[in-house]
């Protein structure tokens, strides 16, 4: 299996992987922010598509969702917004899975796979679907070259841990700490523990879940991830500028600076991953 | 797991631990009654919960049908509906398994409540996560949980019902998963779930053929029960499914109408089995009211507690092979069956119930046969509010006068 | 017939044929099983009713108190509370004697459901007085009464309570005797009621003592129940009243105070057994809560079911003989006993109960000796409302907080 | 037994016997009421004496009743109240067993009646109080040359008549309907049937409940009766005029006409007790 673009985005140092829900609050700003955390520094970028029953979403991510449907979001309005997108890094879907398997004529994952690359789209992350479901999705996202991201959370068994990677590609997700997606000031004790698990891996390893500073992202890469993830702090930034009535241009100003500070955190702390495996 | 092509298992990966756990629970304990589980399950339902319940024959139903029609009498359950078989036999569960918390979602407030007391029974911290909504359309059930000493935590997404709270307590449990039992209400929801509820909830239609058996010696012709996540129509059909003379009717809630709004995102109605299509919703493939993108609509029902967008794994395999039969009733139809039980049988049955009713009178002689067992789910004092405004707007007929309260007379001579 | 100095007929001329054809009945009917009345009787309150109720080994107060507590559990007879064993008895009588009509009295509105129901279940045409402050404060009971297709007719006069109400219901009965069966629901009235209402309402204390017998071998050390008019206490002692081992203890509402304001003719208690004094009151010599006079004083107690300036005949001849003992708990110790069965087994008494369960605080062990039986006489859905109101004005202990509807928030993670 | 005087007003014709509550709505006012209608040609009075739990009345008397309790009437008040009044036929009280019991030192009925045998109460009316449960009182009674009146139902069976005549004395009170007190403007077929029972009694029968006209009472002497007892249509007037604030004279002439009403109604069909029996 030859690497993907998404892997090869993690090569020179730890990637910085940014999420943001598509769409929210509307189509038009959110390409414009979407974009700002590119000019910012983004690696891998991660695209929320927004179902209406997000069981692993924190209240933040959960509101972003809330304007983004209101706004008019839809699967197909969705791989617009990726084809209108402006960037040059890898792109990934974050999804539930009944969209996925609703999209087209019901008849499983296929045809939503096969628009979301003819989109652009390079991977898929669906926090919904454990390994054990994930089949008919995985031989889709092969069949048209799109990786599937898998989440290895605090609680995975060791028992889970191999298939889990065997299924993955592109890069695993590391949840580093339990609970839903959300902003928080500490890093979990877990972060490294997970860390270590995975280190017979052939993927990078990004770790998610709760980091909103540079300063955070600096500790998780000098402990040895390959990547960090952050969604709620961005997703904050966008609720920020909506609520106090922002223009757009402010509101992705504010978003590419903390693009920096984030892949600065990272950069002080980053070595190459041949260095690093 | 699965049921045909419903169930299985569609949550994040840091549950996923959690449900292997409590399927090995599920076998060793209720499948093969280690440490004697089954057997403490049993005496608590009987001596906390008032197990067995009646099986009793209508008189008046019966000659209005032309038939027989049995009663099978969870009303008469600790806490006023059949939801304690579940919340008990997850608590104990629970407490088997070392957990130290509770958590459960709740719409109309029956499960919560039922959670609750078997919480409070079996000394274990509970929290109740309940749609804003519904906190305030059911506070009487607050009350109950509050004073059972659970917490109850509203939740302020989306319209604030059941789907929030489960949506709610899903993520709890992925926060606190390592110590704490999600109870879940109802036959939904990831593997193992739906077979646990199952086997809590078929205590129902083990002694409905029992006492059927002593009354008659017979099989029933027929099974009635309401279905809305289908708990009450999974317990009351468990026991007759491998009975093919034995025809099982699961009643939906009609709503307004079987139409759904698209543009709106909304169903008035909770049909799942009727109306819905496939999907994934709260950890399992089922039928679920949903938009053509896959979104979830929001349901509709007089009733809170048949008002859900999904339905059961298990019920929608066998109303897909044919084993049980789908039927809806609309909201007036389900008033006007609350208040026929009420005014004939001296029983004022749950909202939920009264779908099941109300269908009495749309079957055919052929659909009922000689001998129907009806479960009443639960009784009304939960509905009674609900019922008055519902009865006005729909013009039931046959419904009482409640002028009551706006006379000044009361003296018989003048 | 009396009991001792108490009992007798206290009744217009009018009624007293009544009286005599309703001895008659009681002795063919309910003493000798006369055309199977009996058996009909108990397979109804059977099927109907959900008898058997359980005896329930309360964990959590048996460690408390360092004694075997079992609970009687009259809430989970149909409508909630002791009160149908009655109401059916009498309406299923009612029928026997070829009566046409129903009528009946109610304070709470627990006992004028009961009979609501009973009356549905029987076809019978029924109609129940209730003082008008009692329709006001009791709404969803008379919203079940009128769903039962019952008549609720309001009475205006005094207070409008319960007081008044038997005497409209009286009233009601001198007009309408020939045709109509009063349906009395207590052990108080003109003898046979007294002697009837104890019959219909033994069932309780023959299960008791069936129950314990099977789970222990023995016979209790103490039978403890709540007692206004008196049918609980009568029921729950009737087995135990020829057992000198076993020691009985009535529970009464001594609301605020044992004191009387005579000046006002208001007595804040229902303590009739323990404050009252002999006098004539709704044609039973009783002893009843009574100015110098004899004028009979308002009654008062957080418990709407115990409110009652006077007491059973036979319970005032038990307590005279020292067979019973009479104790009475104020309200802020029965709200606290409330919350305790609450919070500690999962089970929301009714406020009446919460007396018997609030004196067990009270009690030596002496009195409770090694197993006590206790009677839930009902269920406490009816008295949410009530009890969150007086809880905030008592400042009870351990009482839930209740301000989930006050708080905006409701998601866990920040 | 000699003939009492209660008796002996039945005599020359068909006897009036008004009742009114003492005490309604004062007094003061009641008094100038109770002489009203012994102006008016009352040949008995009967006096209600209130019980705060009258089983047997309706709501006119009722309210009679609430009024009196209201501007302070007691057992002994009632008694000032006997002793006050200046008339002269014989006052019979009607209440209900429990305060007669109550009275004095609880000991029984006793001190109650030789309390009312001394202020001028010749006879007793206890509605509550049926034969089987009247033994004491009617011992008291006989120890105090009170009589002690009963009532006569529809309902009464012939069994029941007997002993009920035996314990009689001054008249025997035939209910004309079932029911409780309270002005009606149909007279019950029951009542010539009730008459005709009571014809070999020595007692003369008084028929009370339901009567308010002239007319009416003329009907029911002319149906055999030796007495009309009126009540309800008496204290309507009472209520009238204590809810219209009429003066006390006003409403005490208007009991006085209604009192001419109904005697001439009686005088006009009535023939001397002789005569009748």
């Amino acid at each position: 299996m030859s690497e993907s673009d998404i892997t090869a985005a993690f090569e020179d140092r730890p990637a910085f992987v940014p999420y943001l829900t598509a769409g929210d609050p509307t189509f038009e700003s959110s390409i414009e922010y979407v974009e700002a955390l590119a000019r910012g520094g983004a690696d891998v970028i991660e695209l929320g598509l927004p179902f209406s029953e997000p069981i692993a979403e924190g209240p933040t991510i959960q509101q972003a969702i809330v304007r983004s449907l209101e706004s008019g979001m839809t699967p197909e309005r969705f791989f617009e917004f990726v084809e209108t997108l402006g960037v040059d890094v890898p792109l990934v879907c974050m999804t539930y899975y009944n969209l996925i398997y609703q999209y087209g004529d019901a008849e499983g994952p296929r045809p939503f796979v096969e628009r979301a690359a003819a989109a652009g789209i390079d991977g898929l992350i669906v926090p919904d679907l454990p390994v054990e479901e994930a089949t008919p999705l995985r031989t889709a996202c092969d069949a048209h070259g799109v990786d599937l991201i898998f989440i290895v959370a605090p609680t995975t068994t060791d028992e889970r841990l191999t298939p889990l990677l065997e299924h993955s590609s592109g890069y695993v997700y590391v949840q580093a700490r339990l609970g839903v997606t959300g902003a928080r000031s500490d890093v979990s004790d877990r972060t490294s523990y997970s860390l270590d698990r995975l280190e017979g891996s052939d993927l990078p390893a990004a770790v998610g879940f709760g980091i909103s500073t540079g300063e955070q992202a600096g500790e998780i890469v000098a402990a040895g991830a390959d990547g960090i993830i952050v969604g709620s702090a961005l997703v904050d930034i966008v609720a920020e500028g909506y609520e106090d009535d922002l223009t757009t241009e402010e509101t992705a100003e504010r978003l590419e600076a903390k693009a920096r500070e984030l892949t600065t955190g990272i950069i002080e702390q980053g070595r190459p991953r041949s260095e690093r495996l | 797991e699965t049921f045909g092509r419903y169930g299985g298992q569609y949550v994040p990966e840091a549950l996923m631990p959690a449900l292997e756990e409590l399927t090995d629970a599920y076998r060793r304990y209720v499948l093969d009654n280690e440490d004697g589980f089954m057997d403490e399950f049993r005496e608590r339902l009987r001596t906390f919960g008032g197990r067995p319940t009646p099986l009793q024959h209508a008189e008046k139903l019966s000659e209005r049908y032309g038939t027989s029609v049995y009663l099978k009498r969870e009303d008469l359950v600790h806490g006023g509906a059949h939801k304690l078989n579940n919340a008990l036999g997850q608590v104990l569960l629970a407490k088997y398994m070392g957990k130290e918390r509770i958590i459960a979602e709740t719409g109309a407030g029956q499960h919560g409540t039922a959670t609750a007391m078997a919480a409070a029974h079996l000394d274990m911290p509970c929290e109740i996560y309940m749609g804003r909504t519904d906190t305030n359309r059911q506070r009487p059930n607050v009350f109950r949980m509050r004073l059972n000493d659970a917490e109850v935590t509203p939740v302020d997404v989306g319209r604030g019902t059941l789907k929030e709270a489960i949506s709610q307590a899903l993520r709890d449990w992925a926060h606190s998963v390592e110590t704490t039992h999600y109870v879940i209400g109802s036959v939904v929801g990831p593997h193992p779930f739906p077979q646990l509820v199952d086997e809590f909830q078929a205590v129902i239609s083990a002694e409905i053929r029992e006492q059927l058996h002593e009354q008659t010696g017979t099989l029933p012709n027929s099974v009635v029960a309401c279905a809305g996540g289908g708990s009450n129509a999974m317990g009351t059909f468990h026991h007759f499914v491998d009975e093919e003379s034995v025809d099982l009717y699961a009643i939906e809630a009609g709503g307004s109408s079987l139409d759904v709004d698209e543009e709106r995102g909304v169903a008035p109605n909770s049909a799942s089995l009727t109306t819905g299509t496939e999907g994934v919703l709260h950890g399992a493939r089922t039928r679920v009211l949903q938009d053509s993108d896959g979104q979830i609509m929001e349901s509709h029902s007089v009733s809170a507690g048949l008002d859900y967008a999904g339905v059961g794994p298990e019920l929608a395999h066998l109303v897909e092979t044919g084993r049980v039969t789908p039927e809806s009733v609309d909201d007036r139809t389900a008033l006007a069956g609350f208040h026929r039980l009420s005014q004939a049988e001296g029983i004022i049955p749950a909202l939920e119930t009264a779908h099941a009713v109300g269908w009495l009178e749309e079957a055919t002689p052929e659909q009922l046969g000689e001998q129907v067992v009806l479960t009443v789910s639960g009784r009304g004092d939960k509905d009674l509010e609900t019922v008055l405004e519902e009865t006005a707007t729909h013009d039931v007929p046959a419904a009482p006068e409640m002028d009551v309260f706006s006379t000044t007379g009361g003296d018989r001579n003048e």
